[in-house]
């Protein structure tokens, strides 16, 4: 198989969709002849031309919404939100409006479209352009939510949501975008739903999303050396969630460790602990659970800084040796 | 073609009784929902436009049944001038299965996709860019749809009108944005809340064709729309229609209406009824008598009767309902 | 002390807080001669006029942008969110402005607003207009988020909101503003970031939010009946969140059945179980923490589905008979 | 007052040479930010503002120092104008606590209440309803402050755009919306993401006083913000600029710029560079030789020296700064 990057996974995934399926199109800020803030949709235009390569005016709220009403009358769109950061303006028509459509409307209407869109720290562009807001759509019902961590996962899982009928909200990473892997060639689907494991270990199951996955396989590395063998479990889809295969994971190392980048109070680490400390999971834990997330303040620009707010290898190693020494 | 009453669209007398008998069923739908919300009989808040009757049938008259339509919270009449089934129309706002929405959605959410019903909207300005997005489609399938996207005065001076009117405007798509100025949102006149005279005005921000209409006369509102539509489908763009118009009853359920004078509704009531105009101008026209006439009345009040019946004989959704259709297959 | 309803606590609030304080005023729509929706404002146009009870077009954005930039320059603005489903226009502002600048700017400017909105459903008013999306906020830094149950602490707080220096997030619930409650007059605060105890009980912890304090309170006098004695706490402040009342609360009775209205799935109920999960209290707990909250479904508009769709008093007496029947 | 150049702020000879004086601390500043990134010694990103000189000192030299001003990501410009200062601006983009923001914010978001500069806006459009409340507030307090709203063409299209300056006209506030049309939101030309030829039509739709002039004429600049400034000092309300100008570098960091031609980028280069066209004007008038001339921009270089030495001898934060100023005491 052949490496490419995450960047390319996604291009591949959406040109190879858009080739086969009519109804499928994109929308987006600068996605035409500048081939998009990070430079995915770079070359498309010239495949698919304007009409489906869509250059949109700076109007999240429109473009949002112009996607909710193509999809009812039968297009697929794929929209790209330049900077997660920025649903903020569009969250009345994802919300509001495409979440709920088809329950409201008594299933009589199905709303297929996808949200791709960047989140996270790390490129020093400070408090406006680096969040990690997921988890608001997370609370969604009605919503599908992915964060794919690898180049692998992101095409088979963009496959599985530009074909699914529901509202799909697809969540890049700045930092995974020239991470490399090996992809096939073609269409594949990974199933939305269910998790995967990055590494099988049996002393604590890390439960980890989007970038943090591979800080994870870092610390696993060196946690591998000193006798700590770390699972390392990635949700890939945070709604609908594969609560089997983490509590499966939990029940077999009796330790748990969350590692988001988003905030950690009221983010998805919430319910990651949440959803284990509930379930039978619960009677095999032999320590607390722990959260590792992001700090509760505005991603601040200057670089170490920046580096502090949010989950590094280092604490990672840290969180998993003060598990193991406990008790 | 020669009509007696002229007219753009050329609808002939047929259609123009028909019209007048729409208008009917939206004005006896309307005080028959009123009906129930003063007895309690129906559940949370409902937005009538009694007085609003020719914007919405006017509008409405001009579409082919595969062309797209969307609603505003105050949506009834809009929906019914699209065609939507005033039967399950009321058995939505009774919270029935037999409703629009299976009793899902109620008055705020009344949506028919086989009928080109889009869906009402709760949201204020919630509607614009899904209609820019249906129009959209109509573009990239190359089909002649159009999309009808009511809006209110008030909406007018949320952030997704000014986004939806520019997208729609630099893509030519074939929209037509329609605004019943019923003079206030809510509380707020529309007069203090926006500086322009006419709401048309601000389609030069987007380089479109706008017009103001008396939406209270149902051929001006059939011309404006016509024109409108006739552009839109030969790829020409979209228009901006502001259609001046009235609500007679308060916004929804409990309005005390201190925002307005009692003579300012007595004026829009006495001379300004689009159904009574209309009446007048389809008798002096010779369409229709006197008697003729009552009779439609009768005959809508029937209609509305019979779509009472059948919401009572519905049935409320069982518990397993709840988590049905939360997502599609 | 005498009895007035939720509605008029908060009324009296506003009023005295403008009266003693020049720079505190209302924008909102519908807030003047109509009262606002909910009657909140009623009255308050005659005694302050319409520089300062400030009527405003239906355009989130700007109202709750505004309220930001008459902040930054030294104004206290406190603005009415007429349903809070529509938070999802004014979000921008609220967090990527209003939450952000202090920390931003480096300490150099504060944004002392108040949002005041209600949330929640039992009005029949559907899918746009019921939600609880308070966790949102929550899990923003920079912001103060509350949720007063009675009319007391909707008194006191709001007080204490105004005279705070940061963006404070007020929710309340259409179905408390008709509830009363013994008010003192003239102004008094109640701190924010402290729970409240809203009934001492030895058995089972109900950390409870919003009018769920109110449903708790009835499925109290039931459970009591049955020898079952739970303990009610009010976190009444979401952020800061008084964890050790919550932990103390769940130390004592080593039992925790939390109950929001919100959507369950990465609502703020899921930060209370993990946050009860990974504390000290962990060692104390005799049963699986118990999450009951809203359905994870838009809420349908007919009565009865409408009211599935949230915990009952009857969901709360049958989680606790369950979780004292276990072991 | 007789000026020897004639403007309507009556700026005399001084204050003019002192506006192109920092015209020329601008662009030497963005040209000396681009270096320190290009070489990777500045972390993030930036948006630099090189040829559109005229429009942010032009603007920002009709202003009282008690006057607001709202900057928008492309800023720094605006805040120079506005009279942050450079020292700590240029510690601010290196990260260290003597910047404006005590290295929190960045390039993004540079601001200075003390001198006015209610911050840069990282969010395209955020800064216009910041600007109305603080117009608001003018209001309130009964002071006779204006708010200069700056925003970029692409901004125009957002949502907040027309919330905030129809809440700005229906309310009179003193503000003034001053839009830099560099031609390109990033690579969208604005000529195909609305259909307008001047974007101050767009005042129309809010019956707001609106003009269209050559932003990269430091008079006419001048001439267009001191009268708005007067309306809204007066109490006469908003209104809304266009300054039509071009940005000679790409959009931020790396930018291949294939949205446009290089023979457009020349002849705004050659023909119209704000700075030389001024600098000819001032010879012209007598009011600076070409040896005087020189020794500003001599000057200017040196003063962004100094600001890098005073940039450099600063201090990075110290790790428990990450959660100082999260909340306000
Ligand atoms: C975004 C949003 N803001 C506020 C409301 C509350 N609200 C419902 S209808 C309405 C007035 C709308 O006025 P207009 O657009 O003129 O329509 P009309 O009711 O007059 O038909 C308001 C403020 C809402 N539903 N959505
Ligand atoms: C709400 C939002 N959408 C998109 C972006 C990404 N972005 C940053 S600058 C920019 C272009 C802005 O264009 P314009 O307003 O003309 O300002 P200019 O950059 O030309 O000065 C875009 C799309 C953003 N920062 N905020
Ligand atoms: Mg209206
Ligand atoms: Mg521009």
């Amino acid at each position: 198989m052949r490496e490419i990057t995450y960047t390319e996974a996604i291009r591949e995934a959406l040109s190879e969709a858009m080739r086969e399926d009519e109804s499928v199109f994109i929308m987006g800020e600068d996605i035409g002849v500048y081939g998009g803030a990070f430079g995915v949709t770079r070359g498309m235009l010239e495949e698919f031309g304007p009409e489906r390569i869509r250059l949109t005016p700076i109007s999240e709220s429109a473009i949002a919404g112009a996607a909710v009403g193509a999809a009812i009358t039968g297009m697929r769109p794929v929209f790209e939100l330049q900077f997660s950061d920025f649903i903020t303006i569009a969250l009345d028509q994802i919300v509001n409006q495409a979440a709920k459509i088809h329950y409201m409307y008594g299933g009589n209407v199905t709303i297929p479209l996808v949200m791709r869109t960047p989140g996270g720290s790390g490129t020093g562009a400070a408090a406006q352009h680096s969040q990690s807001l997921e988890n608001w759509t997370a609370h969604i019902p009605g919503l599908i939510v992915i964060q794919p961590s690898t180049a692998y996962d992101a095409k088979g899982l963009l496959h599985s949501a530009i074909a699914n009928n529901n509202p799909v909200m697809f969540y890049e990473h700045k930092l995974c975008y020239r991470t490399k892997g090996d992809v096939p060639e073609g269409k594949y689907f990974i199933p939305i739903g269910v998790a995967d494991i990055k590494r099988s270990g049996k002393d604590i199951s890390v439960i980890a999303t989007s970038y943090m996955v591979h800080k994870a396989l870092e610390a696993a590395e060196i946690l591998a050396k000193e006798g700590i063998d770390i699972e390392i479990v990635d949700p890939r889809t945070l709604v609908p969630l594969d609560k089997k295969t983490i509590i499966d994971s939990v029940k077999k190392t009796g330790r748990a460790l969350v590692v988001t980048e988003a905030v950690k109070r009221s983010g998805f680490s919430s319910e990651l602990a949440a959803v284990i400390s509930e379930e039978e999971s619960f009677d095999y834990l032999d320590h607390p659970i722990v959260r590792l997330a992001g700090a509760e303040t505005p991603i601040p620009y200057e670089p170490n800084l920046e580096k502090l707010a949010v989950p590094q290898v280092n604490d990672i190693v840290e969180a998993c040796r003060k598990i193991m020494a406990a008790k | 073609m020669s009509e007696r009453i002229p007219n753009k669209a050329h609808l002939d007398d047929a259609a123009l009784i028909e019209a007048f008998s729409k208008m009917w069923i939206i004005r006896q739908f309307e005080e028959k929902v009123d009906y129930f919300f003063a007895k309690g009989m129906i559940h949370g808040t409902t937005h009538l436009c009694v007085g609003e009757e020719a914007a919405a049938v006017g509008s409405g008259a001009v579409l082919r049944k595969s062309d797209w339509m969307a609603a505003t919270h105050r949506g009834h009449g809009q929906t019914i001038a699209k065609g939507t089934d005033i039967n399950k129309m009321m058995a939505e706002l009774f919270g029935k299965t037999s409703g629009t929405n299976k009793g899902k959605g109620g008055s705020m959410h009344i949506a028919e996709i086989e009928t080109g019903n889009l869906g009402a909207n709760g949201v204020v300005g919630g509607g614009y860019p899904i209609a820019v997005g249906a129009a959209l489609t109509a573009r990239l399938k190359k089909t002649d749809q159009v999309c009808l996207c009511h809006a209110g005065d008030g909406s007018t001076n949320e952030g997704s009108f000014h986004e939806s009117l520019n997208m729609a405007s630099i893509w030519n798509l074939p929209v037509i944005f329609f605004i019943e100025n019923n003079q206030y949102g809510m509380s707020g006149p529309i007069k203090e809340m926006a500086k322009v005279k006419d709401l048309s005005i601000r389609g030069v921000s987007y380089g479109m064709p706008s017009i103001t209409i008396d939406g209270n006369n149902l051929i001006e509102v059939i011309n404006a729309t016509y024109d409108a539509v006739e552009r839109a489908r030969k790829g020409e763009g979209p228009t901006l229609i502001e259609a001046k118009t009235y609500r007679w009853k308060g916004h929804s359920k409990s309005d005390a209406k201190k925002y307005r004078t009692r003579e300012e509704e007595e004026m829009w009531r006495s001379q300004r009824d689009p159904i009574a105009n209309f009446r007048k101008q389809l008798i002096e026209a010779g369409i229709l008598t006197d008697a003729q006439a009552d009779e439609i009345q009768v005959k809508a009040t029937q209609a509305i009767e019979a779509a009472v019946a059948f919401a009572e004989a519905g049935e409320k959704p069982t518990a397993d309902q709840l988590f049905v259709d939360v997502y599609a297959d």
